[in-house]
């Protein structure tokens, strides 16, 4: 199966490690990964201004490219993702949004043909957990790993269509197709705080300690994530009280593709 | 002074025009109303009967939508009114002289209102000379409309070639162990390309049938009697055919026990309508014969509507001259109704009406196919005067399917 | 139906006092109409509805021999049945009247008196011309089974069955799980008046299960409906108990001796577990278990039979088939109920993540005598009584997005209930309601909502809970106080939502069988919301209870007591008179292609497979016309409102009536719409 | 001036009861629609709580009647920086802020490009 994907940013500076992940993760399970070409960054958050348009463009371009390769886009970036499904789904209904991207630059003619997924998506949907579970060299028998979700991937729901925003279940069918135990703490959908990270350190660190409290309250050892900022946030403010990694981590170590070459996560 | 007639539900636009009355609301007397129990009674013979008697405008009133009286009525008036004044207004007649309105028993300022700006507009256009009261000798041939219709393009030869021996296998084969009774096939004529619908019931003539791009003639509607005969009839259908051959199933016009019904591949046949034609399934048959073979890479289905498309970018001028041109050839020989897989009632709705209403048994056989025409194109195939009836159907094929999109 | 040539018209112009006759010049309309041949007298009245106005139509129709009426006036809407009821006085069938309508359609819409006037002689010519090819119309009859069948066993069906019942007719009571009894035979108490549920429940389960008129089937479902008012026939499927109703004694030996313990029992909302053979309440009628046959280990290994060793009786019967039973009856009453959303889509609720987040319907097993903890409000993570409760209402109502648009309309009241009912039970609890608006209209029930306020102390907090953190013993809440304008953090114990109700699973399906509308939401519509309250669209199929929408008690029992009067109204009929404008296919016409049924929102048109056409049921046919309408031959016709009326009606208007007034009388074929070539 | 739909909101206050950050926020979401429908837009782009709102959707995920007060916090954001004209400059002091302070640590770049356009009119 083939795919079209999409960085981003982060995951070619701070984030280096995830992409990496990614990749062998793709390589040993037979997905074929190409990189979009001349990819711009998504803008990390979506407008809610109706007049904004110029800062959605970088997605439509890169949804453009996948409409016309006809192959699904696959991010793994949490903010990416939200992006990309968010400006496909208004090029899809909003027919003025399309009018003013066609305006804007006649070539840009698009209607929200493409589909984007997430890699969690594609292993879910493509690769299928069970399988998944048959391919596993070293299983994470009896490990305790609670699924950080944060907003981005959620909500909102009708857009994303990712998972039930306020019971998701997907991140804990992976950590049990991986061998290993799901735990489930209420306050797994809930904010990290990113967005006012420059300004209120003290508020983030509240928000923080909340989600940290309630995942290591109910026996989590590992919180997986699939964002780069929730990811930062946790490891600034958790004081340590949970032990955190990418998503695909887990994957990576469970495949025996994790080969420890540390120019990482830092 | 013209004169407008307004069909109106009993239950909610006559009671709307007589709260317009108590309460005194002025409009035009050109309005002349009908009463009705749902919108949903009024045909497009009432319609066009209003035309042809010297209405020049004509608004349909209803309930509504999700209030009517009977539940459902509105949704059928809808439908049909909808692709009746499309109709009309493909062929020329002013679109605004038709209407159709929602108006509840409580809205008489709305029936009023309704009924002064739809007045106006209609006073606006003047008197309806368009398929109506008088013959209108006045149009202009020159003006005719040029189709660019598909060109002819090349069947492909190869497919019919291939499967002919096929076929021929299979007659004997039910022929002789009995299972069928008689064949229905192309058998071969005089020359070449005119093979026409035969019934074989002997194994010695099958030598005569025949599968080529000549093979203009759609079975379906030949099952009609012969299904109706003692013993099963074995029939060869292309996809177009057993696309008719389901709907004349389901209208019960066909015995379907009465039938062994083999799916056959298509190479395309020199009809104009082959040209657009996307269909390569074969609904409801028995068995298939190397369907997969079927060959439409001549065809552009893309295309389908341009002749459509090229008459509505006209004025309706235009485009009442066009049909006035083809239309009065007419003769009214009914062989697009013969040969329609879909035109089978006992008797025709338009039998022995006037002259003038040739334009309206057209318009009439046209819409009585809306929602179950196949686009066989075998109406305008037959027409001796050439007249490109297909095209009407085409036009309520593209309004219905504009419809269900929405 | 015999063709009566109409020759001999009379035309009688009103005047209605200075309503038409100011603007109507209406010597000017009798001159002008009697140029039509058939028109053999006309005259003019300052009253024709008037007792004197009908009398001189009567002696007109005697003195003239007429053969048929038209009454220029008012709207037909107003005075038809009158002229109507006149003519048959007269000895004229009373389709023989037609009414031009100059009063509202021309007199009251115009002031141009030339113009008025012209516009009435048309509408008076189309109502001649209409006349003219009218055909006598009788009412039909039709013969009423003398039998009703209630669907749904619950507080509404019962009611609905005991009063037609009560009033002499055979009713048969249809309930699909093994009791009856509904939701209300799972509450605690009922408000304002805080009686016991089940006092005054089970009298009338008695009562219905042990009426001479009344037929009880439970574990029953509905598979089919066919037929029409007064003949409907329903098939049902009788669902095997694998126990003899007969036989049993209801001494409960073989649910104590069932191997088979740990299934949730759906009456205790799971709280609690029953065997696989079980009856699911302790007064539940009839009371003779059913097997749980997925569940049963005879049934899923063909080892056990544990049940039929101790029945003395011998009333287990492992070998009882489903048995399909077809009912005859005139009516059907729909008494399906409703059921609680599912608070599973709002998890920031934490339903799915804390025993101790309950629905409401849970806490009323809670706080029942006979429910699993036998009356003691327990949390259900440890046993204890809850220090504080809190209550939330509108999950799922009045929400757009992931619920209901409408308002439940009982959670406010039951709400309060609960509370006084906590408060009365544990005086030192804490008991905590977040509401939008407290909605309280019904006798005496703001009253009760105030002394839960007043009276209990309970606080009633303007707001909503945005999300649920369960740690340790404390359910963390996220909520906002309104009033305060501002965050409100809080703890507690026990958590119940108000969850939306909805209509009955298989709603739709039942709607479906029963040929009736249900509205966007899923209950079943009635035929008017002002006037025909307890009344479906279908004729004969009535509405009892939450199936329309939702209800507190009293107001289904009031519903249900409503839809039997209607009921029973059908059913004293001898014979039901059906309305003689309907359908008519002319079966040489007709090739039985089907696009007429197909438009036919009453399914009264089938096709007759020998004879191979359509044929038209009269008492299912309401005569909208869509079929004649969608006729591609003309086969089918409407009485009353003909092709050839129609065709002739439209000719009288829209030919110019200088030519038309001189033009011989439009002929007239034999084929419906045949065109006339007259012009 | 807004496509949020206010005239829905029935102020029930779920949105400020989901809202993570509503407790330190001088103008809780639930007050938003309801100052907007009132013709008081004004005052809410006055408010500090429109800066402190997380864009976490939380408030729309959890709203019964498909409100978003989220976006009217964006909305209102752009209406005060385009007022005020701020420029690019702005912008990139906040991220020289942002990196100052953190200096030596790895700031995800997403956190930087979001916080300039949070702050870019």
């Amino acid at each position: 199966m083939e795919f079209l994907y999409y960085p981003g940013c982060t995951l070619s500076t701070t984030a280096k490690i995830l992409d990496k992940q990614a990749r062998s993760i793709a390589a040993a399970l037979d997905l074929s990964f190409t990189e979009i070409e001349n990819w711009q960054c998504c803008g990390a958050t979506f407008p809610l201004n109706a007049d904004e348009i110029a800062p959605k463009l970088a997605a439509v371009r890169a949804l453009i490219q996948a409409r016309n390769q006809n192959k699904p886009l696959v991010t793994l970036c949490a903010a990416c993702h939200h992006v990309m499904k968010q400006v496909n789904h208004q090029a899809k209904n909003d027919a003025d949004f399309r009018t003013a991207i066609t305006s804007y630059d006649a070539d840009l003619f698009y209607a929200g043909e493409a589909t984007v997924l997430h890699f969690m998506e594609v292993l879910r949907d493509y690769v299928g957990f069970d399988a998944l579970r048959d391919l596993l060299e070293y299983p994470l028998k009896g490990r305790k790993i609670g699924a950080y979700y944060g907003c981005m991937l959620l909500r909102p729901s009708d857009v994303m269509g990712f998972d039930d925003a306020e019971n998701p279940q997907i991140f804990e069918e992976y950590i049990r197709a991986l061998g290993a135990v799901p735990v489930s703490y209420p306050m797994r959908n809930e904010c990290c705080g990113g967005y006012r990270a420059p300004e209120d350190a003290l508020g983030c660190a509240n928000l923080v300690e909340r989600i940290a409290k309630s995942a290591a309250g109910r026996g989590a050892e590992t919180l997986i994530t699939a964002c780069p900022l929730c990811l930062y946030q946790m490891v600034e403010h958790s004081g340590g009280a949970v032990d955190v990694c990418y998503f695909t981590e887990i994957l990576a170590e469970a495949l025996g593709v994790d080969d420890d070459d540390d120019d990482s996560n830092d | 002074m013209i004169n407008i007639v307004a069909f109106c539900c009993n239950w909610c636009s006559y009671a709307g025009a007589d709260l317009a009355g108590t309460t005194r609301l002025e409009y035009p007397p050109e309005v002349k109303i009908i009463r009705v129990p749902c919108s949903c009674r009024v045909d497009e013979q009432a319609v066009l009967r209003a035309f042809a008697r010297g209405a020049d405008g004509v608004i349909v009133c209803g309930c509504h939508p999700g209030d009517c009286h009977y539940s459902t009525g509105n949704v059928h008036t809808q439908q049909h009114m909808h692709t009746l004044f499309g109709l009309l207004e493909f062929m020329g007649m002013e679109r605004q002289r038709m209407r159709l309105e929602w108006i509840s028993a409580a809205e008489g300022a709305k029936f009023a209102a309704t009924m002064r700006e739809f007045v106006a507009q209609v006073a606006a256009l003047g008197k309806n000379t368009r398929y109506g009261a008088t013959l209108d000798s006045a149009y202009d041939n020159t003006h005719a409309i040029k189709l660019n219709s598909a060109t002819i393009k090349e069947a492909n030869h190869a497919v019919h070639e291939q499967i002919l021996p096929h076929m021929r296998a299979r007659a004997e084969e039910k022929l002789t162990s009995g299972a069928v009774a008689r064949v229905l096939a192309w058998g071969s004529g005089a020359f070449d390309p005119s093979p026409a619908p035969m019934l074989f019931t002997d194994t010695k003539t099958l030598a005569r049938m025949a599968y080529n791009p000549f093979c203009a003639a759609n079975h379906s509607k030949y099952l009609i009697e012969a299904s109706r005969e003692s013993g099963r009839t074995l029939v060869f259908l292309r996809p177009c055919d057993a696309h008719n051959f389901a709907r004349l199933v389901t209208e019960n016009q066909i015995r379907r026990d009465a039938v062994c019904a083999v799916g056959i591949a298509c190479g395309g046949c020199l009809l104009e309508t082959c040209h657009t034609c996307a269909k390569i399934d074969h609904p409801m048959v028995d068995e298939t014969i190397d369907i997969a073979l079927t060959d439409r890479t001549a065809a552009n289905p893309d295309a389908r509507f341009a002749d459509i498309e090229h008459l509505d970018g006209e004025t309706p001028d235009a485009r009442y001259a066009f049909w006035q041109a083809h239309l009065t050839r007419c003769i009214r020989c009914n062989a697009c109704r013969n040969a329609c897989p879909t035109c089978h009632c006992k008797t025709c709705i338009r039998d022995g009406s006037h002259p003038m209403e040739h334009l309206h048994f057209h318009i009439t056989r046209a819409f009585h196919q809306a929602g179950r025409c196949t686009d066989c194109g075998q109406c305008g195939r037959v027409c001796p005067q050439r007249i490109p009836l297909h095209l009407l159907n085409r036009k309520h094929i593209q309004i219905t399917e504009e419809e269900a999109a929405t | 139906m015999t063709r009566v040539i109409i020759k001999r018209i009379g035309v009688f112009v009103c005047h209605c006092g200075s309503n038409i006759k100011a603007t109507v010049d209406t010597a000017a309309v009798v001159d002008a109409i009697q140029s039509d041949a058939s028109v053999v007298h006309a005259a003019e009245y300052p009253y024709f509805c008037a007792e004197g106005g009908q009398q001189s139509i009567i002696n007109a129709v005697h003195a003239h021999a007429l053969d048929a009426v038209v009454v220029c006036a008012c709207s037909p809407r107003m005075h038809e049945a009158t002229f109507r009821k006149a003519a048959t006085r007269a000895g004229l069938n009373p389709y023989f009247v037609e009414i031009a309508n100059i009063r509202e359609q021309n007199s009251w819409v115009h002031k141009n008196k030339e113009a008025a006037t012209q516009k009435a002689v048309q509408l008076a010519r189309a109502a001649i011309a209409k006349v003219k090819r009218a055909v006598p119309l009788f009412p039909g009859e039709s013969a009423v089974t003398k039998r009703a069948l209630v669907i749904g066993g619950g507080i509404a069906g019962i009611q609905s069955a005991l009063d037609i019942a009560e009033a002499g007719f055979e009713v048969v009571l249809v309930e699909r799980t093994p009791s009856i009894g509904g939701k209300m035979a799972q509450l605690d108490k009922t408000f304002p008046t805080l009686d016991c549920a089940a006092c005054i429940l089970t009298p009338k389960m008695v009562e219905a299960a042990t009426h001479e008129h009344i037929v009880l089937h439970t574990y029953t479902e509905v598979e089919k409906v066919a037929g029409y008012v007064g003949n409907f026939s329903v098939t049902l499927r009788k669902r095997a108990r694998n126990v003899d109703m007969q036989k049993c004694t209801g001494c409960g030996d073989c649910y104590a001796a069932c191997p088979v313990k740990r299934i949730p029992n759906e009456f205790e909302c799971g709280l609690s577990n029953r065997a696989a053979i079980y009856v699911p309440f302790a007064q539940a009628v009839p009371n003779v278990p059913v097997i749980d046959r997925e569940r049963c280990a005879y049934f899923r290994s063909g080892k056990c039979g544990r049940c039929a060793e101790v029945c003395q009786p011998g009333a287990v019967n492992f070998t009882q088939e489903d048995e399909i039973l077809t009912i005859e009856c005139g009516i059907i009453v729909v008494a399906t109920g409703y059921q609680l959303l599912s608070p599973d889509m709002f998890g920031e609720l934490s339903y799915h993540d804390s025993a101790d987040v309950i629905t409401s319907l849970e806490l009323e097993r809670f706080m029942n005598a006979a429910g699993p903890t036998g009356g003691k409000l327990l949390r259900p993570s440890d046993k204890q009584v809850p220090r504080r409760v809190t209550f939330v209402q509108c999950v799922g109502s009045r929400d757009t997005t992931r619920g209901k648009p409408y308002c439940s309309k009982i959670c406010c009241m039951y709400t309060a209930k609960h509370a006084i009912a906590i408060k009365e039970k544990y005086p030192d609890s804490d008991v905590e309601i977040f509401y939008i608006d407290v909605r309280t209209p019904g006798k005496n029930f703001d009253e009760f909502y105030r002394r839960a306020v007043e009276a209990y102390g309970v606080r009633y907090i303007k707001g909503q809970i945005g999300k649920v953190v369960t740690t340790g013993d404390k359910l963390h809440l996220q909520a906002v106080d309104m009033l305060e304008g501002r965050r409100y953090n809080t703890t507690t114990d026990l958590l119940v939502l108000a969850t939306a109700i909805e209509p009955a699973r298989g709603a739709k399906t039942l709607a479906q069988m029963l040929n009736t509308a249900t509205d966007t939401n899923g209950f079943f519509s009635e035929a008017h919301p002002k006037l025909r309250p307890v009344e479906s669209a279908t004729a004969g199929v009535f509405l009892s209870g939450a199936c329309h929408g939702p209800k507190d008690i009293p107001e289904t029992v009031a519903q249900a007591s409503a839809a039997a009067a209607k009921a029973i109204g059908v059913l004293v009929k001898p014979k039901l008179v059906t309305n003689p404008c309907i359908a008519q296919v002319n079966e040489t016409q007709c090739n039985g292609c089907t696009i007429c049924n197909a438009v036919c929102p009453y399914l009264a048109l089938s096709r007759d497979g020998e004879r191979g056409c359509t044929t038209v049921n009269a008492a299912l046919c309401q005569g909208c016309g869509g079929c004649a309408a969608a006729c591609p031959s003309g086969a089918v016709d409407l009485l009353g409102f003909s092709h050839a009326q129609i065709h002739a009606e439209v000719d009288a208007l829209c030919l110019q009536p200088t030519t038309h007034a001189n033009a011989a009388p439009i002929k007239h074929t034999n084929n419906a719409h045949g065109g006339t070539t007259d012009d | 001036m807004t496509t949020v739909m206010i005239e829905r909101c029935m102020t029930c206050g779920r949105c400020s009861a989901a809202c993570p950050v509503a407790f330190a926020m001088d103008v809780p979401p639930h007050f938003w629609a309801v100052r907007v429908r009132q013709g008081e837009g004004e005052s809410l782009a006055r408010a500090e709580a429109i800066w402190s709102c997380l864009a976490c959707f939380c408030c729309a995920a959890r709203c019964p009647r498909g409100v978003r007060p989220v976006e009217l916090a964006e909305q209102a954001r752009s209406v005060t920086l385009r007022k005020e004209n701020h420029t690019a400059t702005f912008a990139d002091e906040t991220v020289l802020q942002i990196i100052s302070k953190k200096s030596g640590k790895a700031i995800p770049q997403q956190l930087i490009v979001a916080a300039m356009r949070k702050k870019r009119a």
